[in-house]
């Protein structure tokens, strides 16, 4: 992790964002955010209330409230980032983001290679992932699809510290990123909090600062298995690494902040001590990032793993409303608990 | 236009109070924390549902939104199976596996809603083209809020039933708000059924306040739909008394805005206007929606007593044979 | 209207040449095997193209199609650029990496070609977006065939262009068939330019075998624009003389529809124009036709003697760092 | 692979299509085409002329050309089936289907599950895929996207043979499935044939038969490692073979046929025979199909395998125009053989 600044203030990861967004828009007079609800006075600030109050900051111009036009919202912030703007564009939830696909993967990401390098198209896509009873058309976590889309980064803030910098870095980014946010650790208040909601407070610096792309963060140390998470699933690890450090097992936990570039080195190195990995992920199984993350693992790390690398996922199902299906779909501590007894089991 | 038959009419306030009182009281179960997940109710726009549903017949299909109590419930699905499905049980219409926003049953010619805006119009745009291969005789009804309409689904979805002259009504309910968003913020047009005139269709802009309207507007396009002379697109204008959704304090609109469209309930509304010609007496109103609170009671105990899914059942019906993978 | 000044109408000639010659060419050179990809040509369409792009200034933009050559062409990429890149060669508009479907230049104001049908609509709009904020007074014109109107990116961008009344000009060349398919087969309507009135904004529909009935067209629409009155669709009537793509026998259309329409060819149109009025003689106008050949000529010779990118050069320019990942 | 019946016709993968096309629409009055420019009387047959004179037998209302409307196709296909149809929708290039993504993703895969497997969405989304010089948008191989699409499953045939019986299966099937087709195999004839072509032909029964789903077949047996490929990259596996083989390397060439479900066992199987496994695969690496087979393989096989589990895949970069390029980015025969070596270097 970088080094922390002094001036620090203990902020939700919703209010992290904000700051980071209001601070770019201070800083950078080419920003602005478009998106539908997110500047409506009395409104929302956006499904998860992280634009709320900008508007009236930075004017309506600035925080822009669109028709339901996903893929105009995303066609618009091409179209801005390509004229000089670096647009901060949002779905509000990440399901959405199959509505815009077209104008994510084969604009925004081929624009610059189609030109030979001439344009480039510096925006920020946010997009709230994961599963909160909403069933299987609000509780997707598509990231996955994204790292399969040469052309874009993918990030995947689960603190509120990570929240802020690296939404700095992706909006001062000269490519295309897609930023997802996990809605059980947003620690929206009132009544858009989330029921079940984990939602971290940490200390975010009131000053400048970014979280470089590509450099996991080590969130726990540990000698004899690696577990390697993202967004709501690195807490899941954590919570299981307490319990298992009791049962006398060690575990590092390592998340990795970013997806696309993916810090393969930090991980590897994780394994070259602990000879086992664990990945833990709230995207279905079949194609999905714990399966990148493993092919690239096993080579990097071949001969130093002694059991195979285990996945921890959503099964390969739809999002299930019912809240005990939901339970057993999301993967939870217990399920770390499981796979990394059956991994030490191979020592 | 001549009103419905007595009993139709008598059917509709019905269905109107069932709608009603079955979404006052799952809201009241879910701040009581008894029930999961979201809602986005639909009450004030009960007509809207209500006046279609009843143009349409037993083997006609509708299709609804993020908002479809009222379109399920009109169309025929059994309080017992939307509260069991709210309630997350296995007897729900959906087993549990959809919840509010994606209420619905075959059995009743409701196809699961849709909560993807806009999501719903190019699938029934298929369904009719299928009615129309087979030569059914059957109609759809979909239905969608103001905000779709800027959805390129809708685009597509309606053009495609324009060319081919498929057996479909598209109900936009007008309710002045996508969420928080007003909707002449998001289009340059006055009337919302101006849209139709880029497709070629007839477009309709009516009082979704007053069932018999709608009920009325909805019979000419059913027919239309019916007689193989294509789609309409038929603006309800309506209003949602409550917010968008739970966490919604509805503070981007006034309580001035908001009066006047309770004034105009169609609940009421319908009541007196039975009342008045003598088709009703205010007391035999009064007891229908008494037997309705009665049903709505007796569903909780239904879904409260009935089983929930077992957790690994999160793993059935993603495939038609199970053992396919 | 007034005729544009003669040198304009002089340049129109030439733009309309070099679109038509480059492209007899290149298709030359692609049925010999000498140039690789595939090719969508654009013959018979100059007059949509000169006409629009010549009512624009040199630091507003176009974005083409998967049909770009004569978009390209006409806001001022060079023909060498042109040809290198159609040769896959590094000295291309787009370095090698693009190809027919995507020349463009932001030198020259123009977007890398989108060769998704409809897909930029909205990239358009965006753009147009980012000049109202920057206030640069910039205008995009976006270029689109028949058959883009029923995508729903079409909808969607032209529906946000229209309520911020963006700079912006949609252009769509209608050229009766979108692949093989006609147009009439795939909407209701007579006029596309109707669709303009769903979104509420200005819709015209004007002869595109006459440049300067596009140009005057265009002009207006531009002016609009560029005042802050929002975007316009701009329907043109044209024929593509030629197939769909390379592999197209055209027998999905008559010969006598196509003589009806090479009789109305834009290009000897505006010379025979120009010589009635005694703008110009035919000689000089045979003069510009010959220059524009020498020209083409050139550029492949430049195209042929510059150097291909390196196979591992396609590694290159995915994101802005290189070593980004 | 399943018997073959007596009376056999050499075809073309495109004509075999169209065979089972003809076939299942002679079969079953449900069964119908719907898309771009498929029938229009002296068009093109689609983009790659599988549905050529099908309008002319059938009548244009079974050969239905639509509007350049991708979601309007996928959804009209959703709608269609769920009425008891059995729609048989394409987009002309497989790029498309990223605006269709939303009716795919969303409503396809997702229908039966929300209505608790009240309904189904018998339905088959013909694609042709793979690169052939016409750069970005029009030649990706977006398979990848699929498989981690829970509710549908993916079909990609690489022989005549598995072409007709594949897509009757996916005909048949009450489930969407993702039929992809590679546009250098089809053997489409006249000006729609494509440069480089390999356009294998076979023997294809004319009597019904099926290729069931999730059952791999071995293109070649060998010893030394197991090379795993799938539509185009099939026969560049079996190239790299033959050309191994002088070298004294024995290759087991397989072919998933389908890769939702897939066939783990047979592939497992091989490994632990051969000890190595090489992916060979056209999508871009990261979060490709060759991730999640070699994550599945690792596990299956562990203990089995002498070396890391190599993937031949494209770069992750967008499809490039220039053919040098675009001959460099796409995985062939060296760059397999290449592999194998590398990988039999542990033994
Ligand atoms: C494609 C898509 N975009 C956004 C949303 C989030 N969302 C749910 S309801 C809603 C507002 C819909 O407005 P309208 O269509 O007018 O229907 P209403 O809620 O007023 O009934 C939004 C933006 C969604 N569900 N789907
Ligand atoms: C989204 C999408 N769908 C389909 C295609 C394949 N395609 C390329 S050009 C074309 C016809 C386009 O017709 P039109 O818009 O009228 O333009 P024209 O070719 O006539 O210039 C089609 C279907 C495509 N490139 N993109
Ligand atoms: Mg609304
Ligand atoms: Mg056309």
């Amino acid at each position: 992790m970088t080094d922390q600044p002094q001036a620090t203030k203990k902020m939700s990861i919703a209010e992290a964002l904000r700051e980071a967004i209001r601070e770019e828009m201070q800083r950078d007079e080419r920003v602005f955010c478009l998106g539908e609800d997110i500047g409506i006075p009395g409104g929302f600030g956006g499904a998860f209330t992280v634009t709320l109050g900008l508007s009236e900051e930075f004017g309506h111009e600035r925080v822009l409230d669109t028709p339901i036009s996903e893929a105009g919202i995303a066609g618009a912030a091409v179209g801005a980032a390509l004229s000089g703007m670096r647009p901060i564009a949002d779905v509000q939830y990440a399901d959405f983001l199959f509505c815009a696909m077209d104008q994510l993967v084969n604009q925004a990401a081929k624009m610059r290679y189609m030109s030979g390098g001439k344009v480039s198209v510096p925006m920020v896509m946010r997009a709230p992932s994961g599963a909160t009873t909403r069933a299987a058309q609000h509780g997707q976590s598509p990231e996955s699809f994204f790292i399969h889309v040469p052309g874009v980064k993918v990030a995947c803030p689960s603190t509120a510290y990570d929240a802020k910098g690296l939404l700095k870095t992706a909006i001062r980014c000269d490519d295309p990123v897609l930023f997802f946010e996990h809605k059980l650790l947003y620690g929206s208040k009132g009544m858009r909090a989330e029921k079940g909601a984990l939602s971290p407070e940490g200390e975010v610096p009131l000053e400048d600062y970014t979280v470089p792309f590509g450099k996991a963060a080590i969130r726990r140390e540990g000698t004899d298995v690696t577990i390697l998470g993202k967004l709501m699933t690195v807490y899941r690890a954590l919570a299981a690494a307490e319990d298992l450090a009791e049962e006398g097992i060690s575990c590092e936990v390592i998340d990795p902040r970013t997806l696309v570039p993916f810090d393969v080195e930090t991980v590897a190195q994780s394994i070259r001590k602990t000879e086992h990995l664990v990945i833990v992920d709230e995207c279905p199984r079949t194609g999905g990032w714990a399966g990148e993350a493993a092919a690239v693992l096993q080579e990097a790390a071949f001969g130093s793993l002694d059991a195979p690398i285990k996945r921890v996922t959503a099964p390969d199902t739809p999002v299930p409303f019912a809240p005990v299906m939901e339970k057993y779909y999301i993967p939870d501590e217990d399920d770390v608990k499981a796979a990394v007894r059956e991994v030490l089991r191979w020592r | 236009m001549a009103d419905p038959s007595p009993d139709r009419m008598l059917h509709m306030y019905r269905q109107m109070q069932r709608i009603r009182q079955f979404e006052e009281k799952v809201n009241q179960l879910f701040l009581e924390g008894r029930m999961p997940g979201t809602l986005h109710l639909y009450t004030g726009q009960e007509a809207c549902a209500v006046g279609v549903a009843e143009a349409l017949d037993e083997d006609d299909w509708v299709v609804g939104t993020h908002r479809p109590h009222g379109h399920a419930i009109a169309k025929g699905v059994t309080l017992d199976d939307m509260m069991a499905e709210l309630f997350a049980k296995s007897t729900g219409c959906a087993r549990g596996y959809g919840g509010s926003m994606h209420v619905g049953d075959p059995a009743t010619g409701v196809l699961p809603a849709i909560a993807i805006v806009g999501g719903n119009i190019p699938v029934a745009s298929g369904m009719a083209l299928g009615f129309k291969m087979q030569k059914t005789g059957q109609v759809i009804a979909c239905f969608m809020g103001d905000g779709a309409l800027n959805e390129g689904a809708f685009h597509e979805g309606v053009n495609m039933a324009a060319i081919w002259d498929l057996p479909v009504v598209f109900v936009c309910e007008n309710n002045l708000y996508g969420a928080s968003t007003p909707v002449d913020q998001v289009t340059r047009l006055e009337k919302l059924s101006d849209r139709a005139a880029g497709y070629g269709i007839p477009g309709e802009t009516v009082d979704g306040m007053d069932v018999l309207t709608v009920h009325g507007a909805a019979q000419r396009a059913v027919e239309r739909a019916r007689n193989g002379d294509g789609p309409t697109l038929l603006e309800c204008l309506t209003y949602r008394f409550v917010g968008h959704s739970r966490s919604d304090t509805r503070s981007y609109r006034s309580r001035d805005e908001e009066a006047e469209w309770k004034a105009r309930d169609a609940i009421p509304r319908l009541a007196a206007h039975m009342v008045e010609r003598g088709i009703t007496t205010q007391d035999e109103v009064d007891a229908i929606a008494a037997e309705v609170a009665a049903e709505i009671e007796a569903s909780i105990e239904f879904a409260e007593s009935s089983p929930s899914p077992a957790p690994e059942d999160c793993l059935k019906y993603v495939f038609t044979e199970e053992a396919g993978q």
